[in-house]
């Protein structure tokens, strides 16, 4: 059968009305060795890595390659995801590839670098939908945070003890189902009653911003880009409420 | 004003989904009735929300962006958007416009950010009702008209759900009373409209705004839901399809004021108008089962120009917000109209569209674009006044009712329809010898006041 | 277990909606997939509601009653309802029983007061995340079971959307790993479900119940909900399009097993499934947008027997409460298709929903019947193994949508799809092999244990 | 164009399938002058209907015409209503006739027959949509209870006002809109207040059950033709919870 060839008045292509021109990654080091550190990571090689970071930690040392190299290389894919040319899978694969280089230069150390900050994860009770998570997982550890991750189906004291032991700056919680997004208010509840005053910032295809505002330390994320972004304003010492304000509203 | 004495189709044949005579073109250059079904949405706001101008400008900010953005999501090409005005909004007309305002700014944004063609439609509330106030003369009337007026500047489309006749409509609607049908809709609402309707074209005039058009809701629209579906005792549908028969000649005076379309969604009785006028139209059915529920879901998107859900209060559902999953749905529905058309199949699509409702009642049937015609055609043969035309339409209906074998009826729907039969055949001819019965029989009606309607 | 060798329709012209080589019959009469459409419609219970057995009783039965007492409303002849299990209610074996009754006491209510036909499904939750239990032997998957025991004793149909692969699913869609969605989806998916469905149809056969079908929602759904719309970047969408051509293979096996359904409505896979084994099948597309959003809205109805909303959580709008409304629209939409039935246009119809979706993105592209038919025809010429006919459809499916000009890609998609291409072509071509190098691979996943596969 | 004539695969008409058998109205007295007045009233002939009351009491005393004559004659229409029979309109014409001929015989007697009691009906504040109280007060009416109408757009004040005055068995309100129904939780707080427990059945489009059953002297209405049968049951001295039980659950 012959198929029209004016569809315009049937669907817009919207995705191609927006097309993001492809954009090179730009340069990070005038370092030969380092830049190709960095490239690896830009192209998310991680069988080259290996070599490559092997090779620059012949003549640089460790937190070079890891300053240097690494993570400029990754600093590069968050631009080129925020400016829409990656796609999610390309900053993953990129992520694991820095986190492999790090380690190499971690064992020539003998001793782990220090992370941003921790950040608790979890997916809620009764709820086994944790792709939010997963994906808020992996942008966390690709900007230098420390991920304490709970997993799926977390009891509300889980997570708040989990909250008790590591003192992080930030934690998360996804819910696709309002059965289960009930869960977030507990938790905020019983933080607060140890004076745990943790920015929680929820998220998931149930959870509105309503409800989460609805809530003492709830910030809504919508979208598990942002989760990098939240992370860092919690490092800077941004209370929940200044928090909200800025990402909700 | 000239009551229409022709028809713009020649044939019911003519008539087709996506296609008017008569287009009309918005701000943003979208051109309804143009060639192509545009999807209508219309978000309601949350209870709360009409507290202040501020929670309602965020409801609705909220409501119509999740439309427009859906729009993008999925890639429906084109919407309109239509906010009816809850009493609040205008009770204090400068909300209707700041309202307009913002949207009109997001709609500029998604046009310029992704090459979406959107436009927004105001609907103002009547707030007049008749038994309370008159209806030329009250604090009400003053603020219905400086909301059209607020709502103008940005809108691109104004539109009011008219209340002329109401009083009586309800008074005879529970008392099989066809004559009553015929002085509320016809004589009583053709007279308001027409004294409205002049005033809303001008002020759309003055502001490069469209007068989109009525709806017989109030009457029409009540007798149908009263008739319900299968298990309803309240009112036979066969009255309820007389009722939206008379309702065309009631509408029909916007455009004879100077409105162009696109018609109101909830007007049934909008492919008569189209028949008559050849304005785009707006219709809605089985997608706005949120809104009610009616038995010609299909068919009354046969002749539609843009596509409507009526109204969906703003809340979330699985799958996104209430208004993003009727834009989806609208818009695939009008998807498959508008590939049928680039397919050539839209004649094939039409009758099954027809098909799946000319025989379930009697609303289904009347409504059939080649009923529809013939009912137009009785409004346009007898000009000589509101009150002739109505009852002309009413009794063609009747008789294409009882005409047609394969459309059932129970025995008390047959009975009741041969009996308002005979009641209209025995109704005055003249239209003051009418109004002159009618002043006397419904005199005693609390809260009726001739002077509303200059009489 | 035998796998597919043969296609039940020698080409895809022959495929309609409506009409199925394989037709069932429920306990009412009720026969799917016997000439017309039949409207599916799914209610969610409020949360709060699953406390206790008795308050979910309570909501299915006016959610449940809602949607029967709506096809009386509005005319519709026939109608399945199904029930999705929440955690609860699978965890609690006896309660899934007992809302099976109590839907089939309405439902034989129903039928005898007004003649309406109506089917119940129950589709119990697969609590068996990979990652937490062993697959085979946990509580949980003892409780599935003992629901499916439960269940068939009242409902026409049962169904599950089985989890079996997800947990390397998972780690690899987020990667491009398109060997990983092989490995989890043909591989450790068709390995779990043959282990399940044997018992499954055995427990159906014993209780006088249809074994109706499984889905590929835990990963191909997962794709593309993850896929998106127009503005998502989570994953392109040419590799959603991929995961659900492998996924086909997967689900075949419910059918393979003796499952003879409709299959379960969120399987987009279907109208491939229904090319190979002549099964009825339910879809759900515009219609669904409650609860998700999908780029093929009408195309996924082109083939479909039951036509369905996926799920609407109990509430009110302004129309009627939610099941009621849906069920309005699903019917609405339902009785057009059999129009064209009866017309004899429904080629034309089926065309029109085609065009709508066939260039608008990948999934509504691959889900056309001809592109399906020719899908399915890779998996059964390929069935040396579950990992060969996955392969060989997906490339197939690749081959298709780099092959059409008129299927429009961004640069991105391209190249995406083209090296998922390279890296299909460079597998092992044996199973074994595959197994092997996949073992390896995967062995650090979190929560990964082959022995849940019996591997 | 043909349409099909087998059009039973695209909509079933319950309707017909479900359609009452006619029946004639039963005969309600053996005199055969109060026969033709409840005649006129089953046939809502409110032309004949003075002429025959008329007639009637030349014979008989004005109360043997209301209570052999015109009430038995509402009865049958009741039930005819009650067996799907009737439809509404003819409900009403009925009604009208028979408060037609009642007037005549008050007339004749010079004073009112007594009511049943007062029940107080009004659609909330901001509602103009009144269709279904109007419906309600023609029932009531023709059921023989005086119907203290206070219309639509009723402030929350006017009702609680009207109760005090009438003291009613009952009190109705209506609202078809999600933003005016939040009257009635607002009168039933200030009856209480002013310890008027009076049943309050709340009804329209709008209004849920849940809705109506979440505050005290709520009860829902579902159908208009309800209203007379639980005004009967406030008469017995039904309470709020009784009649809650009954009607809602
Ligand atoms: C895939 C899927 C599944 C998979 C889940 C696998 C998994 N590991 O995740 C499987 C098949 C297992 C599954 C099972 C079930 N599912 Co399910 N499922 C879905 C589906 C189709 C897609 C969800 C998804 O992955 N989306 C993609 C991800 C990326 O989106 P996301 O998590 O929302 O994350 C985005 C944002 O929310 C945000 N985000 C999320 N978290 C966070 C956190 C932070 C900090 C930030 C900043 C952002 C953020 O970032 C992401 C975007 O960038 C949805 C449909 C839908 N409309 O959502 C149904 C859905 C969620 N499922 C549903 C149901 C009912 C079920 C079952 C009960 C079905 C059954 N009867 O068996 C079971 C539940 C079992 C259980 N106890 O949990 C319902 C839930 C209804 C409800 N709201 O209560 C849905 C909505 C389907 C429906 N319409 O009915 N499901
Ligand atoms: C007719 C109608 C009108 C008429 C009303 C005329 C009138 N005098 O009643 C007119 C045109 C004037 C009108 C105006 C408006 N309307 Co209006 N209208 C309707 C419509 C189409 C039908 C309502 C109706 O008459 N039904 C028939 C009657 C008999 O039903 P009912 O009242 O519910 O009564 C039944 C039962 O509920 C019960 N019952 C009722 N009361 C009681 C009491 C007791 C004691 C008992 C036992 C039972 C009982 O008995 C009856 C059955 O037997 C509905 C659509 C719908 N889905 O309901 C919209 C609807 C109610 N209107 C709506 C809106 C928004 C408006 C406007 C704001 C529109 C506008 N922008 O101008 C204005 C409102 C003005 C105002 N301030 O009130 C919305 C309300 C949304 C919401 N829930 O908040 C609706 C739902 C339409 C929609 N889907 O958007 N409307």
């Amino acid at each position: 059968m012959e198929y029209p060839t004016d569809t315009s008045n049937i669907f817009t292509r919207f995705d191609i009305n927006i097309e993001v021109a492809r954009q090179e990654a730009r340069k990070v080091s005038d370092d030969v060795l380092l830049q190709k550190v960095a490239n690896c990571v830009v192209e998310g090689d991680d069988e080259e890595i290996e070599d490559v970071v092997k090779e620059a930690m012949k003549t640089k040392s460790p937190m070079e390659v890891i300053n240097e190299g690494l993570i400029p290389g990754m600093n590069e894919v968050s631009r080129l995801w925020d400016e829409g040319v990656y796609f999610l899978p390309q900053v993953i694969v990129s992520s694991d590839t820095m986190i492999a280089g790090i380690s190499l230069c971690e064992e020539k150390m003998g001793k782990p670098v220090e992370k941003k900050a921790k950040v608790v994860t979890h997916t809620a009770e009764g709820d086994i939908h944790d792709i939010g998570q997963v994906i808020v997982n992996a942008l966390l550890n690709a900007s230098g945070f420390e991920v304490i991750n709970l997993g799926a189906d977390v009891p509300v004291d889980e997570v708040v003890e989990a909250c008790k032991i590591h003192k992080p700056i930030m934690v998360t919680g996804t819910a696709l189902m309002t059965t289960t997004m009930t869960a977030f208010p507990k938790i905020a509840a019983k933080l607060k009653q140890l004076n745990l005053i943790i920015p929680f910032v929820c998220g998931g295809g149930a959870v509105s911003e309503e409800y989460v505002t609805s809530f003492d330390l709830g910030i809504w994320g919508k979208e598990a880009s942002q989760a990098p972004g939240m992370a860092e304003d919690a490092l800077n010492k941004a209370s929940w409420t200044e928090m909200r304000a800025k990402w909700n509203g | 004003m000239q009551l229409s004495n022709s028809m713009t189709y020649s044939s019911s044949e003519e008539m087709m989904f996506g296609t008017a005579r008569k287009p009309v073109v918005t701000k943003r250059g979208l051109k309804i009735g143009g060639g192509y079904v545009i999807p209508e949405i219309v978000p309601h706001p949350r209870p709360g929300s009409e507290k202040s101008m501020k929670t309602l400008l965020r409801e609705f900010e909220r409501a119509n962006g999740d439309a427009l953005e859906r729009c993008v999501i999925v890639g429906h090409p084109c919407i309109v958007v239509e906010n009816e005005h809850v009493f609040q909004i205008t009770h204090n007309p400068g909300w209707g416009g700041e309202i307009a305002a913002q949207t009109a700014r997001q709609m500029d944004e998604y046009l310029e950010r992704y090459g979406l063609k959107a436009a927004y439609r105001s609907t103002i509330a009547d707030l007049r009702k008749p038994d309370m106030v008159n209806m030329r003369d009250s604090d009400y009337t003053r603020e219905v008209l400086e909301s059209f007026n607020e709502c103008a500047k940005y809108a691109d489309i104004v539109s009011i759900e008219s209340m002329g006749g109401k009083e009586i409509f309800d008074y005879s609607i529970i008392r099989n009373d066809i004559a009553g049908l015929l002085f509320s809709q016809a004589v009583l609402g053709g007279r308001d409209m027409e004294w409205l309707w002049t005033q809303i074209v001008e002020i759309a005039k003055k502001n490069g705004c469209i007068a989109g058009g009525d709806t017989d809701c109030a009457q029409a629209n009540t007798a149908m839901f009263m008739a319900g579906g299968f298990i309803s005792k309240d009112i036979p549908h066969t009255l309820a399809a007389l009722s939206r028969a008379i309702s065309a000649g009631r509408t029909l005076v916007a455009y004879e004021c100077g409105a162009t379309g696109p018609g109101k969604d909830c007007a049934y009785e909008n492919p008569i108008i189209k028949s008559i006028t050849g304005v785009p139209i707006s219709t809605e059915g089985k997608t706005s089962a949120c809104a009610h529920s009616d038995l010609c879901g299909n068919v009354i998107a046969a002749v539609c120009d843009l596509w409507s859900n009526e109204a969906v209060e703003y809340h979330n559902m699985f799958g996104a917000t209430s208004p993003a999953v009727f834009t989806e749905i609208l818009g695939y529905d009008a998807a498959a109209m508008n590939a049928s058309i680039e397919l050539g199949y839209q004649k094939e699509f039409q009758a099954c569209l027809v098909t799946s409702d000319r025989y379930r009642g009697p609303h289904g049937f009347m409504l059939c674009p080649d009923n529809a015609w013939i009912i137009g055609k009785a409004v346009v043969d007898n000009n000589e006044s509101l009150y002739a035309r109505a009852r002309a339409a009413a009794m063609k209906c009747g008789d294409l009712m009882l005409g047609d074998s394969q459309l059932k009826l129970t025995a008390f729907e047959k009975e009741s329809l041969q009996s308002y039969m005979k009641d209209m055949e025995s109704l005055p001819d003249k239209e003051e010898d009418f109004i002159d019965m009618c002043l006397k029989k419904y005199n005693k009606v609390k809260g009726f006041n001739p002077a509303s309607y200059g009489l």
